[in-house]
């Protein structure tokens, strides 16, 4: 049920991460909401991880390694794409 | 069974509002508060899911760094003349985008309840090998020796993001001091915590990273935690930021994925397979690959969020 | 003893409950945000500090009653700290006057 | 006692959940701020309550770490908000 219900979390959050990435005007905010985004595809797999549950573990440990690993490129990739903007504001800035 | 089902819709409907208001609000630092706390809220929904190291990573990673990251762009973004906002969406294109993503949020969610149940696992196959490694922690066990070449590449990755942040370095800025330079706080309560803090911090990610063996924690949380513990006295002014061109960051940054590369060519000559751990050996190697591993996506992690350097004015 | 140690935790995590709930609602509902600012910090300490203090008689070793007291100790720093940030920003934004 | 524990774990989370209303609805940045914090301390409680209910070291860590970052997010959140010198002595 945990696994349900979280997994439905995942899709809404797809759904709303999307949302505000076509809509929103400001950079940033189109970065946070990348981040939704991904958050929500991490728990749709981590409800997969959750139903994989089985020989004493609580949840499949190779999806949520991988969620782990996920996570991690996220960050990385969301400092780049904030430095990109703020490089860019600065370009105009002096312009 | 009520109060655990209770406790799942609770944090559902945290998780959603926070993210709604993430989208909805018109300031930018009221978004990123936002973020912090659904960031926090994600983290004990991880905990609900049954994947602890899930739950250490998102609260670390994703809720303190990056939650951090982006209140400082916002800051950042503050001091520059604003670039001429481009028009609002307006309100049919608004709508229609409304209706394509909950169309998407429907689909997937249809795909989550038509998962099989339950769906095929790998579960037997690591609880199956997880004594060849000596590790008690299932995850630790997947991300450094069953899967051990994705989490090499994932360290390259972060490598590579310090690689392509400081290539954004404005012209005459090159081998500076990494981001901005903070003001010094000598005292207040700003200087004391982060004077009392940080060797808190470091116990603990010491700590973290030791449990990772057996118990959920390991390397990138512990990296997160000591990350932060090296920007809470830079916020305040206490820690001055590193030169991007000193030569014992550069071997700091690369000592890990460089031990871990060596110890997958060892695998290959001793075993006949890239990161293949002699019989016996997986713990120790995997344990040194850890240690080392840490300082340099410490070192990342921080100098991702500080950013390029500073031309001087 | 174990009925008299389950006692005291009943009582003092019910006492804590009530400051975790005082908190919100003084969050919730006083007019202005100097004062929210207050009921919150009280909830912080006290609430989480009688959750400890309720916790502690459950704890079967020395490690664990240490562990739980650094909890309290980490947060009741954290909140000492921010609290004055957070009234000064207040102070600058123009919310105290 | 696990089902009292339990119980308080989820009345904790009750109440500090229904102060997002006032990270979502503000209205001052400092009453955001305040908001979160008071839903990392409450996660905090919940997390201790509940991983002693259930004898789950693994949650005692998870609440370890969302102390520490909590408070360096705290912190951060009043030194990044807009207008904030931080030169200028606390009040």
């Amino acid at each position: 049920m945990t696994g349900t219900i979280f997994g439905l979390v995942g899709a809404a959050l797809i759904g709303i991460g999307l949302f505000g990435m076509l809509v929103r005007r400001d950079a940033l905010l189109r970065i946070l909401s990348f981040n939704l985004l991904g958050g929500g595809v991490f728990l749709v797999f981590g409800a997969v991880a959750r139903r994989g549950a089985g020989a004493g573990f609580g949840g499949d440990p190779v999806p949520q390694a991988i969620i782990l690993t996920g996570i991690v490129v996220a960050f990385a990739a969301t400092t780049l794409a904030v430095a990109l903007v703020l490089r860019l504001a600065a370009a105009k800035d002096r312009a | 069974m009520i109060p655990a089902l209770a406790a799942d819709g609770l944090l559902a409907a945290g998780i959603l509002a926070l993210a709604l208001g993430c989208v909805a609000t018109r300031r930018a630092f009221a978004s990123a508060a936002l973020f912090i706390a659904y960031g926090l809220l994600l983290a004990l929904a991880w905990a609900r899911l049954d994947a602890p190291d899930v739950a250490l990573t998102e609260a670390s990673i994703g809720a303190g760094l990056s939650g951090v990251l982006l209140l400082g762009g916002v800051r950042r973004l503050e001091g520059l003349a604003e670039p001429s906002p481009d028009a609002e969406t307006g309100p049919l294109l608004t709508i229609l985008i409304g209706i394509g993503c909950a169309a998407l949020t429907v689909a997937i969610g249809a795909a989550v309840l038509l998962l099989p149940d339950p769906t095929p696992s790998l579960a037997p196959q690591v609880a199956a090998n997880l004594a060849t490694t000596d590790l008690g922690n299932p995850v630790t066990a997947v991300l450094m020796s069953f899967r051990a070449l994705d989490t090499l590449l994932e360290s390259a990755v972060v490598l590579l993001a310090v690689v392509c942040v400081w290539a954004l370095t404005p012209e005459g800025g090159w081998g500076g001091v990494a981001g901005l330079r903070q003001p010094v706080v000598r005292d207040g309560p700003l200087a004391l915590l982060a004077r009392v803090l940080p060797p808190l911090g470091i116990v603990i990610a010491i700590h973290i990273l030791w449990v990772g063996a057996d118990a959920p924690g390991g390397k990138f949380q512990a990296a997160a935690v000591l990350a932060a513990m090296w920007l809470m006295p830079w916020m305040a002014g206490l820690a001055p930021a590193p030169r991007i061109d000193a030569r014992w960051l550069r071997l700091v940054l690369a000592a890990g994925p460089a031990l871990f590369i060596l110890i997958g060519l060892g695998g290959a000559l001793a075993e006949g397979a890239f990161l293949a751990y002699p019989p016996g050996w997986a713990k120790p190697l995997i344990l040194a690959i850890e240690i080392v591993l840490t300082a340099s996506i410490a070192v990342a992690l921080a100098l991702l969020v500080m950013g390029p350097p500073e031309p001087p004015r | 003893m174990s009925l008299l140690a389950d006692g005291v935790t009943i009582l003092c995590v019910l006492a804590g409950l009530v400051f975790f709930a005082a908190g919100t609602v003084g969050l919730l509902r006083f007019p202005d945000t100097a004062s929210r600012l207050h009921a919150l910090t009280k909830a912080d300490h006290l609430g989480l500090g009688l959750v400890v203090l309720g916790l502690l008689p459950q704890m079967d070793s020395l490690a664990g009653i240490l562990r739980l007291l650094a909890f309290w100790a980490l947060v009741l720093l954290a909140s000492a700290a921010t609290g004055p940030m957070i009234a000064r920003l207040l102070r600058r934004q123009g919310g105290i006057t | 006692m696990t089902e009292f524990l339990l119980a308080a774990a989820l009345l904790v989370l009750v109440t500090v959940l229904g102060g997002l209303v006032r990270v979502l609805r503000g209205p001052a940045d400092a009453d955001r701020i305040m908001a979160a914090q008071l839903l990392g301390t409450g996660g905090i409680a919940a997390l201790l309550l509940a991983g002693v209910a259930m004898a789950a070291p693994a949650l005692f860590d998870l609440a370890l770490i969302l102390a520490v970052l909590a408070a360096f997010a705290s912190v951060a959140m009043a030194r990044l908000a807009p207008g904030d010198d931080p030169r200028e002595p606390g009040p």
